[in-house]
């Protein structure tokens, strides 16, 4: 562990190693966003995975060693996974290239070039808050304090967070076997219960059946 | 002091009986109808007796009697305060005997009647109770309550195919108006500096320190065109010959006879003690502004071929001559001002409920289409006779008693001179050119056939309103001393102190001097 | 720079990863073996070299064990022909195998496979955060399988990515928190450290029995073996995501599954049978000689064996779950019996201290 | 103390847990009066929280500072129990239209409500996120309840990628904020962030904080989701999307402007001043061509907040209070609004306006309610519009001399107003005016439901009326976060 | 009809699968132990061990001669004709051809091959031959190191084949005719 | 040559403004939602590195809350976005054009 650390800490190395993985972080990333070879999604999926693990190297630079096991961990390990189930499942084809819209796409343009003209200037005045001789080491046993005695609240309520989630997902992925309540014949009203806002008979049938076009 | 003022009864009861109504099934029309008619009368006679006992209710520090006060919003100074003086006291009698004929002269209303009496009595009480409400928040909000129900009475049961547009203008002018004026108000309030919506203490506030012309400047076109869309100030009138010339005749009566007195109320009660400088400033340009009402609003009343349209023009352009009294800043305007509110208001209901009574019976208002009418409805007939000669201004009425005050006011301001040369012309020679030719053409020259099976008897009952309105005015205008002892020691003191904020200090011993001076004195 | 070190890590990737490809060779003939004999039958046995009949006895024997047929196979898929199916998403179909071997042989970077050795600790890279390096890298291997899937444009291996990349993240879940209770008794996350305790206080399978079945089998699920191998289910899809491919990208995904197989064999004796440790003739030490050295790696060795059997007799035994019964028994028996685990552990711990 | 502050929310997600496992032992078709359990467990709760017995009533901050009870908290706290409770009443009337999952949406209604109630006590960045994740996570399922209606799907997907967006530029705000200030409690923040007013990586974390924030309230240029959502999304959804969604926004608003960066706030006057102006006329005029209701009064809820953000432009704490007082009316008037437009429009598929027609023959109580609040909503007196944008008003104009840019503001807020009172009395026009109503059957309207309604309408005369003890109770909240 | 029988509820030991996965190990374990230890292996080694074939065993069809060692094919390609995966492919003498090498036959094929690796050993050719001149013989591997190779001509038939008792076929038509006296027909 | 805290933040800048980008200009639902992954782990990446340069855990411990937060999200938007694809086979954000004045 200490000769890794070393390892991390020197400075050619180190240096070197940011280079790399920024560059390939930020490679990887304007891949996923603006492929000129691809559009398919899959390929985009990849190119995050691929930013999403040079994103832990940058973390691992950092001495987050923890946030980067848990990045690669639930962004590669299962968001992208989710992703790639989700694109395989539905047979998402390559996306066709339609008329631009040009109006969103100097809309577009113009945002994030605000954006990044607010960033070069924070990044001109930012101060050097950096701290002389950075030793934080970001292993679980710290962050598992921090996170069990400051942030015991938001933790409590991240896993409430997650039971709705469940449930969420559950509810959304449950197929009805079928409508709890069958619609009223529709063959000769062509405008009512055409979606889901079928009339339970039992409660209102009488305006149900009153019910005509005019 | 906080024993329930016979004010709380006289707006409370028809707003009480109104949530009452809600109680009744829609099918019990004979039950609604006394009811609310008993309220009403309840109300008017109340109201009556209040007027009566003027000079002898106990007046508290700040000249008020019939006084309650009780705080609402605490930590706003917000209080339901009422009482009456002088300046008040009339428009409250007048607001109550017409609430009182136009809820008897609602029986021309056939559908949803349950509805349109709740909506007449929650409208009368708010008016009533905007009338003798002493605190800003009140006098707004009350006014907005008897407000709404305008609306929507003219929405429901107006008449003819411009019944929506109408409604949507009135309703759009009206809440503008309400708008600007409540903009006004609250910078008045935050002003003050007093955290009280109480006026008589906003008026001490202010008096003690007064506000800095700059800021006077600045809230008063507040008022001014938030309270002058609501009375219908040329060029902003453009609601009113409409909304009225739909509107179902009980509504048009309380809303151009009582509620439209409103935002002429709230200039006389609150820009004149409170922003005396800024009133100053703008005379000129309400005196024009008035003058636009009268010419303009006199000619288009000429052109009009619409018996409503012609009527609510005509009640537009007297708005005019109150204005111009209200302009003149005077003791002697003021109280003409007052006087004319008083007398328009029964005027105007009268006016309102012939021209309903007569569409009621022939089923038109066109001027050309009417004619003879005098032969087969004469007790109508002789009422429109009336009421048009009381527009006209002539003396026995107590328009008359009005317009010739006013014009002794605003002739005192030699700026004026001039205006009152031009309203003086618009108001007697165009207002006569109309009203005689409505006249002939409604009244005399041959009946139209159609109208022959016509039958003019009604029964007395129907006739009440109309007789309480013109005796009203005929009382007022014979005696209107009645009103005017009660007005001028108040209207005295908000000119002076009026005049006392303009001049500046020196001159307050013979600004206080000059009030008890009345051209009409008894 | 420290150069030593970097000399000793690259010696030591080196030799783990010769020996993760043995044995994941041998394991094939170690499956095919036992399979054989639990199905009453012999198993390769003649595979062998043409010098080696001249041998006098051991020739005989070792052809019969088959021990030369590993050679053969590899040989074998070196030389078939490498066919391209029409239609395929091409740069996909070529780097799913990659990306599917890639993976399972790095999750053994954090694996202790002994004490010391000299002075060289037996294990590639002693990370405090081991096990949830071990995690993240285990959870890539998803992509082989799922890109290989999608990569081959047919219905089968499409079927079969889907199910895989369904069943790793779901499998994942309750293999990542039936070793929580591991950590709440050992205290700590690096594996070292682990097999130290449990040096000192005996095997984590008698503290966490039930860590150990769900640990089990969530990898039986995670390395696609059966009775969890439905994403090559051979009966319904063929081969599953690797009905496509032919020679070498085959045996890479071969290789990726005896490897991830031995990984997580690897991984269970670490955290649950004292890993190196052996409780007799004090090799619960960390060795000091260099005999004490190889012995600690030759336990370790022989251990992820016996385990490794245990898979592939377990394979032979029992039928393949359905779809529906496999994601069942992940979400609605293992990862609540793994929170009443992680509960009942915590619950003991806190009374205890 | 930690635990004991937060019995509240503990009590809240008990039933959440309590109302989802209800679902094994409730027959399907009772599933509904699960709905009345939650109310009764809910209207429990509220009860609780004014006896004052000491599980609301101290004061002070737990959990190392993350969670704050104080009367701003306490006020919006009863705010959201008060709407979750109109929502289930709402929700128990609109469950036939859903085709399963009952007690998953009441219970996830419930969750919500946790998440707003922590939102309301959140005190630093973390718990700010973390339950304003919760509020928007749970509103994603709850907006695509209706999942055989492709527009409710819709709707929940377009919410999903704005609010995803919207969070991304939170959390990147929230970082850039602690990594200048290194700071994430508001109050600690508070001591600090006069030292960074013209530090721009700081302030860039304060404006894209407020982006997320902006998202939740919908203004301005972060409304584009509202109109979509409101008409997609399940009528009870929509009440509660404008409801709580929006009061969780605007408290964290108020504490993040007012506790954590108060010195960035004064700063951003400017900016705050345009937003409400933009946003009250963007609002009001895209609400007027709108058939829709639900879009009608998604664009209306825009404007609205719009007015909010007047009481937040007016920085000061009459502005505050204004704002607290104006969601307590709003909530009333709301619901009132969508209990009808639920009853009313159930077979309609469009819910257009004309839908509303002859109401008044069908149900004079459905079409009277919808009256009272379209006055309310457009600011008509008695109603508790009209005192809630009075005070709105008397807060801009106070800072009048300071500033005269708000008189401008207020006749803007002016401006809106009338532009909404054509489009809201176009709703009443259609009620009680149509030449041809298409259906004339009378609408039954059930027990429960009349009550609800009869809170409501009571609600919002009691806040026109008698204004003064709420009014009092927000103004002790708007001093409390001083 | 379908008879609806309801699964029977699991017990406890059931439920929780343990008994029976253990068995299962068991069963599995007894089995390796017995094949490594105790010979229970079922394998044969091929090569060494051969199996002895059944009676009636289908093996590779092959062409046999009768016992003057003439082809006792006629080329009548019924064979050729019965052939499911037609491996079968006659050529026939022609009338300029080789002429019988037997009495009471007018030809013999010119060519005569299979295809086994297209042959299914089905015995039909066998079954259908009136000359009972092909055999489904006890050879079943065959080997080759070219599809070419396996494609049998007739001289490597007749090889294989070799003598198959004389001509019987006169004795079986006469048996098939005496049951079909005896049969009575009088349907 | 040292790498400092503006290296990385500025790695984090172009991460979210490239996140942004694509959430601006794709028209594919799902990659829009990768684009939203990216933009969250730009300020996964500043929180760390600042964490790293204030000598202070409580950004990783926001970062952690910030993972759990997107797996949830990701899980609930790609189920929205099932169901959505269920009734109508499209990821294309301008075929989602039911709701409209």
């Amino acid at each position: 562990m200490e000769s890794l650390n070393s390892l991390l800490d020197g400075t050619l190395v180190s240096t070197g190693l940011f280079y790399l993985f920024a560059t390939f972080t930020l490679v990887c990333a304007a891949l996923v966003v603006a492929n000129p070879f691809s559009r398919n999604p899959v390929t985009s999926a990849m190119f995050l995975v691929l930013a999403i693990i040079s994103m832990a190297g940058l973390f691992l630079l950092l001495h987050a060693f923890f946030l980067a096991a848990v990045q690669i961990l639930v962004y590669a390990g299962a968001v992208i996974v989710l992703f790639l189930f989700v694109i395989m499942l539905l047979e998402i084809k390559e996306e066709l290239r339609r008329r631009i819209n040009l109006f969103g796409f100097f809309a577009g343009i113009l945002s994030v070039g605000l954006i990044v003209r607010l960033f070069i200037d924070c990044l001109h005045q930012s101060p050097a808050t950096s701290a002389a001789n950075p030793s934080i080491e970001g292993d679980t046993a710290p962050l598992g304090k921090l996170l069990f005695t400051q942030f015991v609240l938001p933790f409590e309520v991240v896993s409430v967070l997650l039971l709705v989630a469940m449930v969420g997902v559950i509810f959304l992925s449950s197929r009805d076997s079928k409508p709890r309540i069958s619609a009223p014949s529709s063959g000769t009203e062509p405008g009512v219960g055409k979606e889901s806002t079928a009339v339970p008979q039992s409660t209102a049938p009488t305006t149900a059946s009153t019910q005509t076009k005019h | 002091m906080n024993n329930i003022s016979i004010l709380t009864y006289i707006a409370g009861i028809p707003i009480f009986v109104a949530l009452l109504l809600l109680l009744v099934p829609s099918n019990y029309r004979v039950i609604f109808r006394a009811v609310s008619v008993l309220a009403a009368f309840v109300s008017m006679i109340l109201a009556v007796g209040m007027f009566c006992h003027f000079n002898q209710a106990q007046v508290d520090s700040e000249g008020f009697r019939f006084v309650q006060d009780v705080p609402w919003v605490g930590s706003l100074g917000i209080s339901y305060h009422v009482g009456v003086d002088g300046i008040n006291v009339g428009l409250i009698l007048m607001g109550a005997i017409v609430a009182f004929a136009a809820t008897l002269c609602s029986w021309e209303i056939k559908n949803r009647e349950k509805e349109f009496y709740i909506l007449l009595l929650l409208m009368s009480g708010g008016i009533l109770g905007a009338f003798a409400s002493l605190d800003l928040f009140f006098f707004y909000f009350l006014h907005e309550l008897a407000l709404v129900p305008t609306f929507i009475m003219i929405g429901v049961w107006g008449r003819g195919e411009r019944k929506n547009y109408a409604t949507f203008q009135i309703t759009l002018y009206l809440s503008i108006g309400a708008l600007i004026a409540l903009l006004g108000l609250i910078a008045l309030y935050l002003q003050s500096g007093a955290n009280t919506f109480d006026i008589p203490k906003l008026i001490d506030v202010i008096k003690a320190n007064p506000l800095p012309v700059n800021v006077q400047n600045f809230i008063f076109p507040f008022l001014l065109f938030g309270f002058g869309i609501l009375v219908s100030l040329w060029p902003f009138h453009s609601w009113a010959p409409l909304g009225y010339g739909v509107a179902p005749a009980p509504t048009a009566m309380l809303h151009s006879g009582v509620l439209k007195k409103f935002g002429l109320y709230g200039l006389i009660r609150l820009a004149v003690p409170l922003l005396p400088q800024a009133m100053h400033h703008w005379m000129m340009a309400i005196a024009w502004l008035a003058i636009g009402n009268i010419l303009y609003n006199g000619w288009v009343a000429m052109r009009q071929r619409d018996l409503n349209l012609l009527i609510g023009n005509s009640s537009v352009a007297h708005m005019g001559f109150i204005f111009l009294g209200i302009a003149s800043l005077n003791l002697i305007g003021l109280s003409g001002a007052v006087l004319i509110m008083v007398a328009h208001g029964f005027l105007a209901a009268l006016s309102f409920a012939l021209s309903g009574f007569i569409y009621q019976k022939t089923g038109t208002l066109e001027i050309s289409e009417l004619g003879g009418l005098c032969r087969k409805l004469p007790f109508v007939g002789t009422l429109l006779l009336m009421a048009a000669m009381a527009g006209c201004g002539l003396p026995g009425f107590a328009n008359f008693v009005g317009e010739v005050t006013v014009f002794f006011g605003v002739w005192s301001v030699p700026a004026l001179h001039f205006i009152v040369t031009l309203a003086l012309w618009g108001g007697l020679i165009i207002g006569a050119v109309y009203m005689t030719r409505a006249i002939r053409n409604v009244l005399h020259g041959p009946l139209p056939s159609e109208f022959a099976q016509i039958s003019g008897s009604t029964s007395l009952w129907r006739k009440i309103p109309y007789a309480l309105l013109l005796a009203s005015l005929l009382l007022f205008g014979c005696v209107p001393s009645l009103l005017t002892d009660k007005i001028n020691p108040d209207a005295a003191r908000l000119t002076a102190s009026a005049q006392t904020r303009k001049t500046g200090p020196t001159l307050v011993a013979m600004a206080q001097a000059a009030p008890l001076k009345s051209p009409l004195g008894n | 720079m420290d150069w030593n070190f970097i000399i000793f890590t690259l010696v030591k990737i080196v030799a783990v990863l010769g020996l993760l490809h043995t044995i994941a060779g041998y394991a094939v003939l170690a499956e095919r073996k036992i399979s054989a004999w639990i199905q009453d039958r012999v198993g390769p046995n003649r595979t062998a070299p043409p010098f080696i009949k001249y041998v006098p006895v051991l020739g005989t024997l070792l052809t019969r064990w088959g021990i030369f047929q590993p050679a053969a196979d590899g040989l074998k898929f070196m030389l078939k022909e490498d066919f391209t199916p029409a239609g395929v998403r091409k740069i996909y179909f070529w780097l799913a195998p990659a990306v599917s071997v890639i993976p399972s042989i790095l999750v053994v970077a954090v694996l202790p496979f002994g004490s010391y050795l000299g002075h060289q600790k037996m294990v590639i890279a002693d990370l405090n955060v081991g096990i949830l390096y071990t995690f993240g890298i285990v959870s890539l291997g998803v992509y082989g399988i799922v890109l290989a899937g999608y990569a081959a444009n047919s219905k089968y291996p499409m079927f079969g990515g889907i199910r895989s990349s369904a069943q790793m993240i779901s499998y994942e879940i309750s293999m990542g928190m039936s070793v929580i209770p591991v950590f709440l008794i050992a205290g700590s996350l690096n594996l070292t450290q682990i097999i130290n305790w449990q040096a000192q206080h005996g095997w984590l399978f008698f503290y966490a029995p039930l860590s150990l079945i769900i640990f089990l089998v969530a990898s039986f699920a995670e390395t696609n073996r059966t009775p969890f191998d439905l994403p090559e289910a051979e009966t319904e899809l063929v081969g599953g995501y690797h009905t496509e491919y032919s020679s070498m990208k085959f045996a890479l995904f071969f290789l990726a599954e005896y490897s991830n197989m031995t990984a997580s064999a690897g991984m269970m004796v670490t955290l649950f049978f004292g890993g190196w440790s052996l409780p007799v003739f004090g090799l619960d030490h960390p060795a000091t000689t260099l005999v004490a050295g190889i012995a600690h790696i030759l336990i370790f060795l022989v251990k992820v064996c016996i385990l490794m059997t245990l898979f592939i007799w377990v394979r032979w035994m029992f039928p393949r779950f359905r779809y529906d019964q496999l994601m069942d028994l992940g979400w609605r028996t293992f990862i609540p019996l793994a929170l009443v685990n992680i509960l009942i552990t915590a619950l003991f711990l806190w009374i205890r201290s | 103390m930690n635990s004991s502050s937060i019995t509240l929310e503990i009590c809240v997600i008990a039933l959440g847990m309590v109302l989802m496992l209800a679902d094994f032992f409730v027959a399907p078709d009772r599933k509904r009066y699960l709905a009345y359990a939650g109310i009764v467990a809910l209207a429990g709760l509220l009860l609780v929280s004014f006896s004052g017995d000491g599980v609301c009533s101290i004061f002070g901050a737990s959990f190392s500072g993350s969670f704050v009870e104080d009367p701003m908290a306490l006020f919006f706290k009863r705010l959201f129990i008060g709407s979750a409770i109109l929502v289930l009443f709402l929700a128990a009337e609109f469950s036939d239209r859903f085709a399963s999952g009952l007690n998953e949406y009441y219970s996830l209604v419930v969750f919500a409500l946790a998440g707003m109630l922590f939102a309301a006590s959140a005190n630093d960045f973390v718990m700010l996120f973390v339950s304003i994740e919760l509020i928007t996570i749970t509103f994603y399922v709850l907006t695509s309840f209706q999942k055989n209606r492709l527009a409710s799907l819709e709707a929940a997907v377009k919410y999903l990628i704005l609010g995803a967006l919207a969070s991304a530029f939170m959390v990147f705000g929230i970082a850039l904020i602690w990594g200048t200030s290194g700071e994430l409690n508001f109050n600690g923040l508070a001591q600090v962030s006069g030292q960074f007013v013209n530090n721009k990586l700081f302030l860039a974390g304060c404006l894209f904080v407020l982006v997320g924030l902006g998202f939740k309230i919908a203004a301005f240029p972060f409304q584009v989701w509202a109109p979509d959502v409101y008409q997609g999304a399940p009528t009870p959804t929509t009440a509660f999307l404008a409801i709580g969604s929006k009061a969780a926004g605007f408290v964290l608003l108020l504490r993040v402007l007012f506790v954590a960066i108060p010195a960035v706030t004064h700063h951003w006057v400017h900016l705050l001043m345009a937003l409400s102006a933009i946003t009250i006329l963007y609002g009001n005029l895209c609400a007027m061509p709108q058939r829709n209701l639900k879009r009608m009064l998604g664009y209306s809820s825009i404007a609205h907040a719009g007015y909010l953000l007047l009481g937040v432009a007016a920085l000061n704490s009459s502005g505050q209070a204004a704002v607290m007082y104006y969601l307590a009316g709003y909530l009333f008037t709301v619901t009132a609004a969508f209990f009808v437009i639920a009853l009313v429009l159930r077979h309609v598929p469009d819910e257009n306006v004309s839908g509303l027609a002859g109401l008044n023959h069908r149900s004079p109580l459905l079409a009277t309610t919808m009256t009272i609040s379209m006055v309310s909503l457009a600011g008509i007196p008695p109603l508790a519009g009209f005192f809630g944008k009075f005070l709105l008003l008397k807060a801009i104009i106070e800072q009048g001399p300071a500033h005269h840019g708000y008189y401008l503001l207020a006749f803007i807020a002016l401006v809106g107003v009338i532009i909404s009172i054509s489009y809201y009395f176009n709703v009443i026009r259609a009620i009680y005016w149509t030449r041809d109503p298409a259906d004339l059957s009378p609408i039954t309207v059930s027990g429960p439901a009349r009550f609800s309604i009869a809170i409501c309408v009571a609600g919002i005369f009691w806040l026109g009326l008698f204004p003064e003890s709420v009014l009092n109770f927000a103004m002790s909240a708007a001093s409390a976060i001083k | 009809m379908a008879i609806i029988v309801d699964r029977k509820s699991l017990g406890f030991w059931e439920k929780l699968y343990l008994p029976a996965v253990l068995g299962g190990l068991k069963v599995t374990m007894r089995h390796a132990w017995r094949s490594l230890f105790k010979g229970g292996q079922v394998t044969m080694e091929y090569p060494e061990q051969r199996w002895t074939l059944p009676d009636g065993y289908r093996g590779a069809p092959y062409l046999v001669r009768d016992q003057e060692g003439s082809t006792k094919c006629v080329s009548c390609q019924l064979c050729e004709f019965v052939c499911p995966p037609k491996a079968i492919k006659i050529t026939p003498p022609g009338p300029n051809g080789l002429p019988a090498d037997r009495k009471n036959a007018e030809k013999m094929p010119e060519e005569f091959e299979i295809n086994m690796l297209r042959c299914i050993y089905c015995g039909l050719c066998q079954e259908v031959c009136p000359e009972e001149a092909i055999f489904l013989q006890k050879d079943y591997s065959l080997t080759g190191l070219s599809r070419g190779e396996l494609i049998y001509n007739k001289e490597k038939l007749l090889a294989l084949g070799g003598t198959v008792g004389g001509i019987q076929k006169w004795k079986h038509k006469l048996e098939e005719a005496k049951t079909q006296e005896q049969f009575p027909v009088n349907v | 040559m040292n790498v400092g805290l503006e290296q990385f933040l500025t790695v984090s800048f172009l991460l979210f403004a490239l996140g942004l980008l694509g959430v601006i200009m794709r028209r594919n639902l799902l990659v829009i939602y990768m684009s939203l992954e990216l933009m969250l782990n730009a300020a996964n990446l500043a929180l760390v590195s600042f964490s790293r340069f204030n000598n202070k855990l409580d950004g990783q411990v926001v970062v952690f809350f910030i993972i759990t937060v997107a797996a949830a999200e990701v899980a609930v938007g790609l189920a929205l976005i099932v169901a959505l694809f269920r009734k109508r086979p499209t990821a294309h954000v301008e075929d989602l054009a039911t709701l409209k004045l």
